[in-house]
């Protein structure tokens, strides 16, 4: 079993979540703009899984995610200044403005490629593995991807494959449905699980809400998978935000309100059950303040911190160029 | 006759068919996009609920429960969504759907349409961009149509839809606001036929879908200068008519192909194979192409817009072989 | 629990078998001639299962086959001669010679086309069941396909449509492999069944080698089918052919010798474990006789028939001609 | 400088790049076919055994294993069978493979070899005799290989997969017997070369893969008939060499294009485009194209003939541009 985490590692866990969010609500301020042409798959609601797994990850590790990618990337540590500028096409973005909202990549950050067709990165990363594998690398490889994605048949044969392979992956699989349902998945199997376990891949599920909950999973998981040098299945629960919306930028739940997380009275509106039962960043400030691991007011100011950084990206962004015109035929090959 | 988008053309001819044949399928999700037109087809799904079907993101099965049901006598329409994702039915497209009526020595028919969007789309980056046309071409037992305005998608796809072949339909989300005049009672226009959108003698402008639009912009463009641009729409890549697009190059001796994907094998390269083939002797000039630059599609917007071709770059063309 | 089949049931499965055995070997005949361009995926060993599963279908049902395909032709009733003469690439072939060996397709017979693309059987069976379910019909759709299938995601997709829609589709899968092994199968799952039970789909596997078994189970197996509308898996555990091999046209165990049914002791040479434990024919032969439902001469005498109606197959695809090369160019379209 | 075979100089290339390079990986069955150089294969896999890796039949993620691989700093050899079944991994190669570099801003290399054979084979039928070249050429980021003798495809191989572009290599099985010298020593033929395979100066023959072989054999019998055809192999479809090809046109001031695939939007259209593009003013007569007819590849052996183009084709091609 996973060590407990120390309280500094609990508050730089909140602390990468904010950063998550925080920077993804400024992507939807950006949207709103109407000068980006993009179309927004946010992380918001997700952060406790993506902090707690990333933090769990050495630089290493190769990790290939999906049109949601924003939140991994900034929970490994990309710059919020180039990723926002990449969202918003400029020349400072991460990939130099080619690859947009869905395709953020940082290979420093430990990132293969970004591909937004559905399960896409669950083949690539089975390859990404294959290669620390063959090169006997202690690093993994890990697919990040969406309930939906289990629809697909690569996805069902790049399971098989690691499995028969034997091959060093960590399939992540964050579910923002109901089990089974719309919107994204359409699998006829009972639970997500069923599917990876029937081809023989250790399957563990956990509430992607509890950002200890996960990285107590995710650490064990990732162990597992550099001793047995097998793939493991980990599934997080999620509650789809309610602003999941690609082409509305709207804040249904309000931009996050910190103070929330010991206020719950004031919680309201439409979405309030969201809000109240499915916010990990808001049950993690909660849980921490009243196992005084920290206080209110440490996290506000926390909070005061990292939305300063992104303010700072986002000035940092606007005032990056576009690309030349003259580049747009660059880099077609290596 | 009423004026009408091309979105509620589309409509139409779904609708007619709907009613028409209690054996014609919908299967698919956002078969009017997300731009504003989506309306349409939500009413469509409502009055017409048990005929519509909502799949999973299996794209492979997904056409070939289309292909499977059309050989046992239903007809159908599967939507695929962008052309990048019709990638991963090509298999079901070309292997299956594409040989079954020859390779069973006629005994079965697969009518089935296969819908999706292609195209610079703003923001589509490069995997939700592509033009696959010149690629389906490319092979055998498939036609494939490319309309461009309200009269000719409602004629165009009802005769699709009552044909004994599978079609790829190539739609570009941009066409869908599109207005014109489209006949209120159903039509048919034939598969396989080219429409001259705008007649001109000094040089033919051959093209297909929004880039008939960029070119009738071109001939507008010209017109200022003083030339007569003749635009040819050619509706159909396969069968492709090669009656009417050779008519005009050897009637102006000058050709300027515009092409949405990339230049290398495209339906461009096909016309001007044409034109070096079967009008060599009227050429006045050398063939001009415009196409996309071969390059995976940026997302930043200038550099979108750097790489697709214009009404600019067409007339700008055009300018040079007329000299 | 479905009936018992009646003697005359039995014998005219056995002669079904037979009908299906005597083709393939003639085929082998015919590949050994040079004179054939193809290369031969045959039916044999898998014929107590293609002969009772045919048994149980009604000429409405529409199936899909694979590469291996003949025997499901034969069995469905589709003329051997003009069977054989589209496996020779002549004009009066099922298929006027477009299709050949692995394309085998008789609308008459309810075939709806045959694939040889791995797994493009099942996607294509969901699809007719999709129309009998729309049309009202009790007419179901079938897939036949073998173990090695169920690597393509193709064919996990297919299983996943018809489990959520509610298809009504028999999956007939014949292992001719040992379970999650080559030659054919690389599949993880500790038994091919345990895919589609993971989709909620029933499951039924089979002795494929006993033609009164399979006729039971699939007996039920499309009852079930034609009242739930809904899919069932059948699995019939056959042991590949030891002249399996797509491009050596050889006998390994010899022509068909039906005395060796009741002389066993004769069974000889490298392969007699193939022919004394695993080919379907002897087995029911023996049984037959062993249970008196017919005797050892009657059993003879089918056999000499079965032989002289693919002996005048034979001639009739030879003096078939070949189709006119000006008619290369038909039918591109319907 | 020794005799060999295509097959055997095939595998030369690989035996130096995986003694040169302990990342580089080789998944796939059946390299080199069924038709009886499968031993070399079988040679090989024996001594790098740790190298290769037996996939299951699901090539869309062995295409995406051995992307995802390459990505990670190996460089992989992909075999995918067919150019049939490469259809299964279309979404693989052009989505992922082709985009990934130019999308990352530059970030992303995918060194992969993927390798398949095209074409008639005799008896391959509606779904193992595909084509698929042109299908490729028309996407960004791909490059696309036809070599044709046994030095090229050594030296060709070696340059591939020493690259950092992920490459489509599409062979013909029947070139696997062609015997020719090659260089015993390792050494690389750069990417995107044409090759003058005969000189002449009446007409010029352009193909690539087996029809280079049926073009040597059409200009043989030109020969006869005292007409002199330059042959040119352009051995890499993407990148195109447009100036030798070009160059052999302005010179022949004839052009006879020869392609295995269908004719629509295939290399051979590209060609003839071009000429009409750049050698219009040079054309004696007009471009003529063969290619195979455009129907599903029928089993039937006089089928399968007649569908095929041929030397004698070639030939007549020719002699009516000659005149
Ligand atoms: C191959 C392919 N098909 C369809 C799409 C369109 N699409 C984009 S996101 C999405 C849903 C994905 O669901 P899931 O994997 O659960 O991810 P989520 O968005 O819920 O995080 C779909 C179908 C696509 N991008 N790629
Ligand atoms: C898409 C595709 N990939 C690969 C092949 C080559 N192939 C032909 S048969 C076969 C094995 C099929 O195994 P299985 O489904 O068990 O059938 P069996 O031959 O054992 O009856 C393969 C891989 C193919 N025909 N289609
Ligand atoms: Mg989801
Ligand atoms: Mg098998």
């Amino acid at each position: 079993m996973a060590s407990q985490p120390t309280t500094a590692e609990r508050i730089s866990l909140l602390e990468r979540m904010l950063m998550m969010r925080r920077f993804e609500e400024e992507v939807l301020r950006v949207a709103q703009t109407h000068a980006y042409v993009g179309r927004q798959h946010l992380h918001i609601g997700h952060e406790a899984t993506g902090a707690a797994v990333a933090s769990v990850l050495t630089p290493e590790d190769l990790f290939h995610t999906t049109h949601r990618n924003h939140g991994y990337l900034i929970a490994r540590g990309a710059d919020p200044g180039r990723a926002l500028a990449e969202i918003m096409g400029r020349k400072d973005g991460l990939n130099g403005g080619r690859g947009g909202p869905w395709h953020l990549c940082d290979r420093e950050a430990g990132f293969q490629s970004t591909s937004a067709m559905v399960g896409g990165s669950v083949g690539l990363a089975i390859g990404a593995a294959f290669a620390m594998k063959k090169q006997k690398k202690k690093a993994i490889g890990v697919a990040h991807f969406g309930d939906g994605t289990l629809d697909e048949g690569i996805c069902f044969e790049a399971f098989n494959m690691a499995s028969i392979f034997e091959l060093p992956v960590l399939f992540l699989c964050e579910n923002n449905a109901k089990e089974g349902q719309r919107p994204s998945s359409m699998l006829a199997a009972k639970a997500l699980r069923d599917l990876p376990a029937a081809l023989q891949i250790e399957t563990v599920v956990v509430d992607g809400r509890d950002a200890d909950d996960v990285r107590a999973a995710a650490t064990d998981a990732v162990a597992r998978i550099r001793t047995t040098g097998k793939p493991v299945f980990l599934q997080a629960q999620l509650e789809r935000w309610p602003g999941s919306h690609q082409l509305k930028p709207e804040f249904p739940t309000g931009v996050t309100d910190l103070t929330l997380a010991w206020e719950e009275g004031r919680i309201e509106g439409k979405h309030a059950d969201w809000t109240r039962a499915h916010d990990g960043i808001r049950l993690y400030a909660k849980k921490l303040v009243a196992e005084k691991a920290t206080s209110k007011e440490e996290i506000l100011a926390l909070d005061r911190k990292v939305i300063a950084r992104i303010e700072a990206a986002r000035a940092f962004a606007e005032a990056s160029p576009f690309p030349a015109p003259s580049t747009a035929t660059d880099l077609a090959f290596a | 006759m009423t004026v009408k988008t091309y979105a509620e053309a589309v409509v139409d001819a779904l609708t007619g068919m709907l009613k028409a044949d209690p054996n014609f399928h919908i299967i698919g999700r956002g078969i009017l996009g997300h731009g504003g037109h989506e309306h349409h087809a939500h009413a469509l799904q409502h009055d017409f609920a048990d005929r519509f079907t909502d799949p999973p993101t299996s794209e492979g099965a997904t056409a070939s429960m289309g292909i499977g049901a059309a050989m046992a006598g239903c007809r159908m329409f599967v939507h695929l969504g962008t052309g990048s994702f019709s990638l991963e039915a090509f298999n079901q497209l070309i292997n299956e759907a594409g040989v079954a009526h020859s390779m069973s020595g006629g005994q079965v028919r697969v009518p089935v349409i296969f819908h999706m969007y292609h195209g610079l789309r703003g923001g589509g980056s490069g995997q939700h961009s592509l033009s696959p046309q010149a690629m389906f071409a490319n092979n055998a037992g498939l036609k494939v149509m490319q309309p461009t305005c309200p009269r000719d998608v409602k004629g165009m796809l009802r005769a699709a839809i009552k044909g004994n072949t599978p079609v790829i339909w190539v739609d570009h989300a941009a066409l869908l606001g599109q207005k014109g005049e489209v006949p209120d009672e159903d039509y048919e226009i034939p598969l396989g036929k080219a429409d001259v959108k705008r007649e001109g003698k000094d040089v033919s402008i051959v093209a297909s879908s929004r880039a008939v639009l960029w070119s009738l912009a071109a001939a507008d463009l010209l017109a200022k200068d003083g030339i007569s641009a003749e635009v040819v729409d050619i509706r159909s890549v396969v069968p492709l008519d090669e009656d009417t697009i050779t008519a005009s190059i050897r009637k102006t001796g000058r050709l300027v192909t515009v092409d949405e994907s990339i230049q290398m094998c495209s339906v461009g390269s096909e016309i001007a194979a044409l034109a070096a083939e079967k009008a060599q002797a009227q050429l006045k000039a050398p063939v001009a192409r415009i196409a996309r630059a071969a390059v995976p599609v940026p997302f930043s917007p200038p550099l979108e817009k750097a790489i697709s071709p214009k009404p600019e770059m067409i007339a700008a063309a055009a300018k040079r072989l007329v000299g």
